[in-house]
């Protein structure tokens, strides 16, 4: 047991951490900072940047374009992304579709998107989540029919983030009405510019647009755009939501908003004294502190241990990861509520100009607030966290 | 000790319930934003017909006299629908203002148009640097002749964009956080320096920055002393934080029954998700912190009325943390509870959660209550 | 609604405290205060100073000696009794098995033992829970079987409070096996001191005595010690357990703890101050202070609306009252913890001798903190609390 | 970085989880309890014999110049078993003043008694007003001829009813409450003028209370500068505060299991009370508590190498916040879920609840080192 990053972990973090400071385009990172959204284009000409670099995909096959670090590497690069900060690549392309294409792909589907996915020719969206089916994703009904060779897809989709800016889609769709619920269904791709798709956005309760619903109304669909075997489509659902284990936690998120949170706190007073002054705002603080960077080490302990436990037998204590990291994520937005205190409530005052006081991106902390309580809620919510450690890690 | 309502309340709750339920559906509501300064005019007057604008005022200014209980039956009613309308601003401050330390003439000024609904007032309060200090006060009055001259900023005025009076304070003397030489001043919204830049506020309310520049007021717009209206401020503010906290019970009881009736009736993995246990236990923990909380605003409702200034005070401030912290758990788990569905503009949940959020931080959050509290020496 | 006391009911609190002033003896008084166990003879003779005025089973019809005050009124002695503190009087005797027997128990029952409750002439202990029944009370086991004029008693009771003092018990027995769960039990009281009864001491955490096994064996009992119909008993358990409905809060025991961390964190010093300016104590206190308060006003809407809802429909803020009751309770011990630091960590080095120093009491800080942790665990713990408030309030 | 056990590593957890795996379970620790001291001389040897009073110290001293990580993996199987045994005052206090501070000659006097189990130590540092701060030290050493005259009273001195050789804060110059001026002395239990009143503690080990009157000591007493000790206590404290978290952990780690196992077991209603996914969602909420203080404590490991001492004493802190809050909530909660049996002196859980209670209070508690943190900027 040696708990210390080695010589050549600290220098590849400093290689990290002097690229993004070299390029990060200086506007992305603002917006980023001020938890502003990004522009379609913003995040692209960074992803290609970062996909010239060839760190676009770093935790494929070296053999498709990765670059063959150590859990660690990824863990220290996800972190210093996060921290800097900067967009983490799409992970509708990049984490979820690719791994399915190069794991249960043809040849020829290999070709044809993975270095597309890439350098984010196409923008990826996911189709998995129904209307009535949430937590239970297995219930759901968007059906695809062979005719031909074509499938017919009909259905709809709902919280299908940033399906506006999307070319195309990766989407379970029943394909054997008759089969149990887990069964026949098949994961399918196609483009978002088909015919009979509409895309009609969410409004959330921030006022952002980040996800939508979409729906298909007899959509054709090239019969070669099945991955892998018909009726084989929950396995790699399973596959890809499996592959989300520790970036869930966030740490460098949360690690950069609470940066974010003492350099307003120093500057806001209360009372007479800056917010930061203040004993019981600091305790909580700390407290948020304390609790991130436990999670810093649980979340290291799992990466450090990645691949020991075997496919399907994940560490125990990455169960932790998305209970803790989510709750740290909306602990940092409340403090950031608390530090703003009145000033939280202007909506969106100043829209998305760009004047530098302070006042002008503040209109952004209570939606952040708001938004963030998806964070709990998404990606399995955290009651299902827990039953998923009562039952697989606790045998209750 | 009774805590049953008396006949005349129990009409006044009806009164108001059946207004709203009849007036006041979601989908009503959305339309009344659209209106000009993001309420409805027409509900304005509906509430000024069946006398509710004229509530807390005594019966020779042409009020109803009511008290504070009457008051807690309005707001928490106005909770549950969540009404946009200026009720608290108006009503509420301004009028607490008139009522407390308005002249006979200042009454007969402003009061009939408060309580026949034609005229809305704002109270420009919070500065840039006072946070949740009444006493931190920069913008400035001060004498010119036998009037006033006002300078100064004021930012989050509730009903600013739209109301026909301002209430602005102002200090007249002393350093910035002086206890004294502050004053309470009449400003018409209209008056010549006075810029005010609208817009809404993260609940669906509008709210504006006021700057107030060479603004000239009379000497009759001064609101008791103007050497000395922290007192009068104080207890004004002390009845929105007791209106605010009606208001919150309000909104915490309507999202409780609605994530109620939403867990009853959503089906995932084929039964009802109100009959999975740790979902239930939630529920009750929120019945709990809503129960916990009509308790203490029942109680901040009594205290208006202690002898003793410094128990009244605290003792508000204590319904003030209890209130914001039921808030912030039953508006954070009705949203858990609800799923994605309670992250939608669509579903009428996350506005009770906004509202919520919003309450907590006007006129000082948890923690500067909390803080208030302990100084008093706590409450036992 | 008027939310204020009337001049009646401030000088009846001032006549309630004046008599406790008057009455109580000091070193009962001040045992309360530090948190030690009383002596059997302590608590009698106090309850017979509060039986010769009058206000021993104050909430008896006045036919058997009540009092006929209103429920405000109730409610006040019992707070200021709490807080004073004197010991509240023997719920056993005058809150259960009282009630049951003048509510459903013959006349010559009623003459039998009811002047006999309310002077303790016999201590009375509760024969309910059993080894394996916890919450589900119902499964109980032991059982009485008629022989002749007699009922042969055999099985075990457990968390029997104070049986080493008691002269008598309330027992629910299994009189009919053959009937389902909560048909078949009778309410059945008899002398501790009968042939065949063991108490067995069971010694808690915190390493006091309060509990007890109660084994029967062969145990013979009158045939007229019957209360109310047989077969019936779980009706007159639920009449009992119901009316315990107020107490249960304990806000006046809380209120006089709080006094006693505040003398107590005035005088020890931490970091050069006392305890007591420690902001983020004091935070913790007032958030407790403010609960306490709240929990107050929930316990003065449902003593208000008493009978209002009917029986068996208890007004919907009830349930609360243990809850947060049992919290707060709890939280009072956390804080005395903390007050006392590293000091809490002897046990019993002074035992009850008589010093007066501020150290030699504190020895019973820990103790009375692990001792409280009970109070979420019993009469129905907090997770069956829930469940009530989810299924009887909220209708889930 | 690794979190794998070397092979000497898991030879050491192996032995360690062994040697307690034979000897010490619920009822034997009982008979250990109730031999003289209230801990077992049998166990103490058996220790010795294994290597493990040895472990901390440099191979020419003696010992097996094992680390943090090794320490580590012996205080969290001592957790586990809920051992009585004295290895925190003798092997990590004591001899850690010893490795850190000694020098060659009183390495040579005591360390071949602590590593072959004939001798046990204990540190005297406690006083009544002092509470968390180390460097609050009023008990005095005055210097006399070559030696020191040491006055003053200590606290709960753990294993101090005991042990052979007493390790004793004093000051030799200054304030009550300065920084500088304190020194270390190794002062033996039966000096004249050293008066032990021993009792057990609420978690079922033994501490006494010393008064120390005109102790006289030779000039070889003072470990270390006893013009300036306060950095070596500091960094030997440190070394102990690590030592409780992986108690700590092993204490959770076994109260964790204990539970699970007792509501997978345990009917109510006629299922297991495991099956009530309430108690699942709490069960899993102490997994988080567990796994964040696990964390924390092999951080808490790491720090100790750390080159700056302010990180470093830092992230110690931060640990034992963690491990604080993380034991009160395992402990609370493994009672509640046990329900009654777990209140009875019977059941082994409530002896883990009360160590882990009295853990959490020895050498800072939550609330004083979540201020250290705090002011020492936090952790990011």
């Amino acid at each position: 047991m040696d708990l210390a990053f080695t010589k050549e972990e600290q220098a590849f973090r400093e290689e990290v951490r002097q690229f993004f400071r070299d390029n990060v385009p200086a506007e992305t990172r603002r917006k980023m900072v001020e938890g502003r959204h990004l522009s379609k284009d913003e995040m692209v000409t960074w992803w290609r940047i970062l996909n010239k670099k060839g760190w676009g995909v770093s935790h494929w096959p070296t053999e498709y374009g990765g670059t063959g670090w150590t859990s660690v590497q990824h863990y220290i690069f996800n972190e210093e992304l996060q921290a800097y900060p900067a967009p983490q690549p799409l992970a509708f392309g990049v984490s979820m579709v690719g791994p399915v294409i190069y794991t249960f792909g043809n040849e020829e589907q290999k070709k044809k998107y993975l270095p597309r996915i890439a350098n984010v020719d196409d923008w990826w969206c996911q189709g998995f989540s129904e209307p009535g089916s949430g937590s239970d994703l297995a219930s759901l009904k968007t059906k695809a029919e062979r005719r031909g060779d074509k499938w017919i897809i009909n259905g709809q989709k709902t919280w299908t983030t940033l399906a506006q800016h999307a070319d195309m889609i990766f989407c379970l769709c029943r394909t054997d009405p008759s089969a149990k619920k887990q069964m026949g269904i098949s994961f399918i791709v196609f483009s978002m510019k088909s015919k009979g798709v509409t895309v009609r956005p969410i409004q959330t309760i921030d006022g952002g647009h980040e996800v939508n619903e979409v729906f298909f109304d007899d959509v054709e669909v090239p019969i070669e755009n099945l991955i892998g075997e018909e009726n084989k489509g929950w396995d790699y659902a399973k596959f890809l939501l499996g592959n989300e284990r520790t970036g869930i936690a966030r740490v460098g998120v949360s690690k950069e908003r609470i940066r974010r949170i003492k350099e307003l706190a120093a500057k806001i007073e209360a009372g007479g004294r800056p917010v930061l002054e203040d004993p019981s705002f600091r305790e909580k603080l700390t407290a948020c502190e304390v609790e991130l960077k436990a999670l810093e080490l649980t979340q290291l302990r799992v990466v450090a241990d990645e691949g020991k436990h075997g496919k399907g037998k994940p560490n125990p204590a990455s169960s932790v990861l998305k209970i803790k990291g989510s709750e740290i994520q909306q602990t940092t937005t409340e403090l950031l509520m608390e530090v703003i205190g009145p000033f939280a409530a202007p909506y969106d005052v100043h829209g998305d100009d760009d004047s530098n006081e302070t006042m002008d991106w503040t209109a952004q902390i209570a939606p952040s607030y708001f938004n963030n309580r998806k964070v709990s809620i998404y990606g399995g919510s955290n009651e299902i966290q827990r039953n998923i450690i009562a039952k697989a890690v606790l045998g209750l | 000790m009774d805590f049953d309502l008396t006949e005349e309340q129990r009409l006044l709750k009806d009164s108001i319930d059946g207004l709203l339920a009849d007036a006041y559906d979601f989908d009503k509501r959305k339309l009344y934003m659209k209106e000009k300064g993001g309420w409805s005019q027409g509900i304005w007057s509906k509430l000024a017909e069946q006398g509710l604008l004229g509530l807390p005022f005594s019966e020779e200014d042409g009020g109803f006299g009511a008290g504070g209980v009457e008051t807690m039956i309005v707001m928490e009613a106005m909770g549950r629908a969540l009404v946009l309308e200026p009720y608290l601003a108006t009503v509420v401050l301004s009028g607490g203002f008139l009522r407390h330390g308005g002249s006979a003439a200042q009454k007969t000024a402003h009061l009939p148009g408060i309580i026949d609904g034609s005229k809305t007032f704002a109270f420009a309060q919070l500065e840039k640097q006072s946070r949740y200090d009444l006493f931190d006060v920069a913008t400035s009055a001060k004498k010119k002749g036998d009037g006033w001259v006002i300078d100064g900023e004021k930012f989050v005025v509730l009903n600013g964009e739209n109301a026909d009076t301002l209430i602005v304070t102002a200090r007249t003397a002393g350093g910035q956080r002086d206890r004294s030489g502050i004053g309470v001043f009449i400003v018409p919204a209209d008056a010549k320096g006075v810029t005010r830049k609208g817009y809404p506020t993260q609940d669906g309310l509008h709210a504006a920055d006021i700057t107030f520049t060479g603004v000239e007021v009379g000497s009759d717009a001064a609101i008791g002393d103007p050497a000395n209206a922290l007192p009068l401020i104080e207890r004004v503010v002390d009845e929105a934080r007791i209106a605010l906290c009606a208001e919150a019970v309000g909104l915490m009881d309507e999202s409780l029954k609605t994530t109620v009736e939403y867990i009853k009736t959503r089906k995932q993995f084929g039964v009802a998700i109100g009959s999975f246990q740790s979902l239930q236990h939630r529920a009750s923990d929120m019945f709990v912190a809503l129960e916990q909380a009509r308790s203490m605003s029942m109680f901040a409702t009594m205290a208006a009325d202690f002898d003793d200034a410094k128990e009244r005070a605290t003792s508000i401030a204590a319904a003030k943390v209890q209130i914001g912290k039921s808030a912030k758990f039953v508006g954070q788990q009705a949203i858990q509870l609800h799923g994605g569905i309670g992250m939608t503009m669509e579903a009428k949940i996350g506005h009770y959660f906004k509202r919520l959020t919003m309450i907590e931080s006007t006129f000082g959050d948890t923690d500067y209550h909390m803080r208030r509290v302990s100084e008093a020496g706590g409450l036992i």
